[in-house]
């Protein structure tokens, strides 16, 4: 097992600042640091994914000026997002075959990811909330990380690509026995909820008045959307300045009624339920249907943040009790 | 008190007063409680009642237009539906209001911050507006499961400290506070009185404001969402408490309060006889700050 | 790597209103800077007023063209601000996207195009492809309705082809001013009424080709064959939910019968989210299903 | 910036009144500073409070509205509900920090061609005293 001082690892990454711009949590947020000392990862989540570095709330994606000349930025520029989570991590890969297409690949999402080394940190103490390991993975779960990290008492244990670790000086040393012992521990503590056949679940019940009897609670807010770490939805917008104007892109959430609202009145998603059964659908079977992949890597950040408490954990298991 | 609730809504489910009651039932996490809505008489046993059922169900009403509802309903709750009832958004023959007099909700976070439960747990991890709460009994109710309790009259220390400020100084305040916001409009879906069709952020035609997450945008949003509360607003603080990012959104509505109070004696929902504070004049009105 | 969100800049070569309230626009498009794409019927381009924003729209024009042809309702800011453009204004241009009406499928087949409104702009788009490539199609019936006269797009062309023998063209007109609901008499004088109540048995005579019903009404009194025919229709919802019943009524199995859908858009790639119906993109997967496919979904459109 | 702050303030003048009383203020060649930007309204009913929320978001210096004395309104009671609305935006846009200086309201009538050059010269008065605005303004530029 590679391992190495907490301290020797921290030093190495101040150094790296001046060659990679290091993002990191600082309380709510993920954000660039000048300085290890600005850290502040001891909670477990940060409250905004991490989506919000690599599909940024707005992105702008050209702008114009005064003669409409157009001009595209894309931001090109080494990076490190370090000390997200391994489901914040995971949760990176399923832009991928959103964003990644062949037929229209997203140069601003694409550059971004290629550029960016991701290091999470495995959760010694996940909360009540996590429900990752429903997903065939888990607390400590190195897919998706270029690097994760292992909190010992005074090192880090490593797992990930070899130059990665050797960038920050990783060495071979001992704690297999430690690092199964954390590891068992921290999965006994998460939820594993039963998610086999949620897709064939999901077809059934579509044409039923399930959703419709279920989501009553749902009050169509968008806190689940934003604060989901794999939600990609985008509004773009226009915003004209003096001396020309930008294309922007933003966040948006299918919870909204003016999501699919038609210019001509009609609007597709008009029931409350049916865009609560669009955020199910397309997390439990859209996704697993064209991608093979869930839409939800288990983070629990919408069962806490919910202001309902509309669990999307009770959720799934109502749909296998209706089946 | 549970029981009480649990048998009435049992009660006027059997007898076909309502087709469904709204109330709250255990959440799936700790310190939470979660709206629930019962259709079938057996079902009423799920009912409780806590010190954290923070959310306002009158915000459910408007979605069950033509059917009868029973809604287990705080001061701050019938306030709202007495609100809706004046707006002509909820008609009073159609709904049942179980009547919970209510000492205040605990707020969950602050909680799990410090590490609290329920056991040791006092009065100053009450919600701010719970705290200086003014109608703790319901304004109007069909049956009352408890005892009135004592009113105490609308105080507004919170809002008078940031007063005090230096204008440089509450804007900073405010502007930290907005800054955190997503624009998840959490706050509008969880309170009772945002039901326009069509908010003012989603119009384009007027834009009122762009749809980024700029500070102004932000500002505008929410200095303009409370704005729209003036006279309104019922204080039950369900914005502040949907708010995922945990912004202070109370401090500019209960402002709005203090000055409705204060400059037109108006208090949001006491009757349905009122009139909107908005659509109603004195000629006395106070008007010093014109020139 | 391309950048699938930069319009391209194209000029206004041609702006008309189409119809007399000047609520429908034409305007004709061309690239700046080198040809037009190549595309299929039944695509469609996001049109961007920078500074407005973009909206996507059908190309009315056909590949045969040499200029891009949209025929835009005014309804919000982007096509507001599409109204206010001249001869020589510049627009950015993105597209063509999605995936158009299966031409090569319908190579050596009857087809029967249904229309409402000003839906009927890919509908142009295919048609010319069609009597273009006349030799390699069977008999093409189209049938077209709209609110007011006026309101039918591209007259001169409609003129045009009411005259040819190799393509049969029927029109109808619903609305006559100061009328409330269906008309039994005719709208304006050309226009023969067809019997609503049972439009089936309403004969229609050799020659006549305007009438004053709606559109599944005539429909279903023209009586289009089925027989190795396949029908493509396209309108506003409420005009796809009387139709569809009345094809499938003729005989029409749903996998010949072809729908152009529209959604909200934004991106037009497949990745904003907001066009899917299950787990298809209007934008990427469509416009253009056929009602097997549309079955196989959620009853969202 | 070596050049004397000139601020800019949105002038909402209700048709009936103050429109009126500006006018006269020019026709009698009264004095007052130019740095209102009158935009002519119905009355002070038709103000949305969003509009001086919106002025302070692109950037104006000041809002300034105008309308009929109580009792005065062509539409009889427009400027008594105005009353309400301009008290409580007034005083929730106090509260979070804009300079009360920034929003001003008066009563100016179709005769007080005076008091219009004397209100307008006290609002430029008190808007370049605190100077430009710096709060709840969007992003003017995007490039320098």
């Amino acid at each position: 097992m590679k391992r190495v001082s907490k301290k020797k690892f921290y030093n190495r990454l101040n150094e790296l600042i001046g060659q990679y711009s290091v993002y990191a949590p600082c309380g709510d947020k993920i954000e660039e640091i000048k300085d290890v000392s600005e850290l502040s990862i001891d909670g477990l989540l940060t409250r905004l994914p991490s989506k919000t570095y690599m599909f940024p709330q707005n992105e702008e994606l050209f702008r114009w000026d005064k003669g409409k000349k157009i001009e595209v930025n894309i931001p090109d520029r080494k990076s490190i997002l370090f000390g997200i989570r391994p489901c914040d991590a995971r949760a990176i890969a399923t832009f991928d075959p959103t964003f990644d297409t062949e037929e229209f690949p997203d140069p601003y999402f694409q550059k971004r990811r290629k550029n960016t080394i991701i290091i999470s940190m495995g959760c010694n103490e996940p909360e009540e909330t996590c429900f990752c390991t429903s997903f065939g993975s888990g607390p400590f779960d190195a897919s998706g990380s270029d690097l994760l990290l292992v909190e010992m008492e005074k090192d880090f244990l490593g797992i990930g690509r070899e130059e990665i670790l050797e960038l920050f000086g990783f060495e071979e040393g001992k704690g297999e026995k430690d690092f199964e012992e954390i590891k068992t521990q921290a999965e006994k503590k998460v939820e594993k909820i039963n998610l086999k056949g949620i897709k064939e679940k999901l077809d059934a019940l579509r044409e039923t008045n399930f959703f419709k009897e279920i989501s009553n609670k749902c009050i169509n807010c968008g806190a689940c959307t934003f604060l989901c770490p794999t939600c990609y939805c985008f509004d773009i917008e226009d915003m004209e300045r003096v001396d020309g104007g930008k294309r922007m892109r933003n966040w948006d959430s299918c919870m909204f009624k003016i999501y699919t609202y038609e210019t001509s009145g009609n609007n597709p998603r008009r029931q409350e339920e049916l865009r609560m059964q669009q955020r199910i659908m397309h997390k439990f079977n859209y996704y697993p249907l064209l991608y093979d992949m869930y839409g939800c890597v288990g983070c629990g950040r919408c069962v806490s943040y919910c202001p309902v408490n509309f669990d999307i954990r009770e959720i799934i298991k109502l749909i296998n009790n209706a089946n | 008190m549970i029981d009480k609730i649990r048998k009435e809504a049992k009660r006027i489910l059997e007898e076909g007063i309502v087709d469904v009651v709204i109330g709250f039932e255990k959440g799936s996490i700790p310190l939470k409680s979660t709206p629930v809505f019962i259709e079938k008489p057996e079902d009423a046993e799920k009912l409780i009642w806590n010190k954290f059922c923070e959310n306002n169900l009158a915000r459910y009403l408007r979605r069950f237009k033509g059917k009868k509802v029973g809604i287990v309903a705080n001061g701050c709750c019938s306030r709202a539906i007495v609100n809706l009832i004046i707006e002509g958004q909820v008609n009073r023959d159609d709904i049942y209001i179980i009547g919970t007099p209510c000492e205040g909700m605990l707020s969950r976070r602050k909680m799990l911050k410090d590490g609290k439960s329920e056991k040791n747990v006092d009065d100053s991890y009450l919600y701010i507006n719970c705290k200086y709460c003014s109608h703790r009994n319901p304004v109007i109710y069909d049956y009352l499961v408890s005892e009135k309790i004592e009113e105490k009259p609308a105080q507004f220390p919170d809002v008078e400290e940031i007063e005090k400020l230096s204008p440089e100084e509450r804007w900073t305040k405010f502007r930290e506070e907005v800054n955190k916001c997503i624009r998840c409009y959490a706050c509008r879906e969880a309170c009772p009185m945002c039901y326009c069709e069509v908010c003012f952020v989603d119009v384009n035609n007027p834009k009122w404001l762009e749809g980024g997450f700029a500070e102004s945008d932000v500002e505008f949003w929410n200095l303009g969402r409370a704005f729209h509360l003036a006279g309104r607003c019922v204080d039950c603080g369900a914005c502040e408490r949907a708010c995922p990012m945990e912004i202070k959104i109370l401090n500019l509505t209960r402002k709005l309060n203090k000055d409705v109070k204060e400059l037109y004696d108006y208090e949001a929902g006491l009757d349905i006889k009122q009139k909107p504070l908005l659509g109603e004049f004195r000629f006395e009105d106070k008007e010093e700050f014109i020139r | 790597m391309k950048n699938p969100y930069i319009p391209i800049e194209a000029e206004v070569k041609m702006a008309r209103f189409e119809s007399d309230d000047h609520s429908l626009k034409t305007i004709d498009l061309k690239f700046v800077d080198g040809d037009i794409f190549d595309f299929i019927p039944g695509q469609f381009c996001e049109i961007s007023i920078l500074g407005r924003g973009e909206a996507p729209f059908g190309i009315a024009s056909a590949p045969s063209e040499d200029f891009l042809r949209f025929t835009i309702n005014k309804a919000g800011v982007v096509t507001t601000g599409i109204h206010h453009l001249d001869e020589g204004d510049k627009v950015g241009l993105r597209g063509p996207f999605g995936n158009g009406y299966p031409v090569k499928l319908l190579e050596g087949k009857n087809i029967v195009v249904v229309s409402g409104g000003f839906a009927f702009t890919t509908l142009r788009s295919l048609i010319i492809y069609l009597l273009k490539n006349r030799d390699k199609y069977g008999n093409i019936t189209v049938i077209y309705g709209a609110r007011r006269p006026d309101l039918l797009l591209y007259r001169e062309e409609l003129k045009e082809w009411e005259k040819r023998q190799d393509i049969s063209l029927f029109l109808c007109i619903d609305w006559k001013f100061g009328s409330k609901g269906p008309l039994e008499e005719p709208a304006q004088p050309g226009w023969q009424p067809i019997n609503l109540k049972e439009p089936s048995k309403t004969e229609i005579k050799k020659g006549v080709k305007r009438f004053t019903a709606f559109v599944p009404q005539l429909v279903s009194a023209v009586k289009p064959s089925q027989k190795d025919a396949y029908a493509v229709v396209c309108g506003p919802p409420i005009m796809l939910k009387f139709t569809m019943p009345v094809l499938r009524e003729i005989g029409f199995p749903s996998e010949r019968i072809y729908n152009s859908l529209e959604r909200r858009m934004k991106c037009g790639i497949g990745k904003c989210g907001r066009c899917n119906i299950g787990s298809k993109y209007v934008c990427k997967d469509g416009p253009v299903f056929s009602l097997k496919e549309l079955e196989k979904l959620p009853k969202e459109y | 910036m070596n050049k004397a702050f000139e601020p800019k303030i949105a002038t909402f003048l209700c048709n009936w009144c103050s429109y009126a009383g500006a006018d006269l203020a020019g026709v009698s060649r009264l004095q007052y500073p130019s740095y209102t930007r009158v935009i002519r309204v119905p009355c002070s009913g038709r103000i949305n409070p969003f509009y001086i929320i919106r002025g302070l978001y692109e950037g104006l210096d000041g809002v300034w509205v105008s309308g009929c004395h109580p009792g005065d309104c062509h539409y009889q009671t427009g400027n008594y509900y105005a009353r309400r609305r301009f008290s409580l935006i007034k005083n929730l846009l106090e509260f979070v920090g804009i300079e009360k200086e920034r929003v001003q309201f008066s009563w100016v009538s179709a005769s007080e061609g005076g008091k219009f050059a004397d209100v307008a010269k006290k609002v430029s008065e008190d808007v370049k005293k605190v100077g430009p605005a710096d709060k709840m303004i969007r992003e003017k530029k995007l490039y320098d």
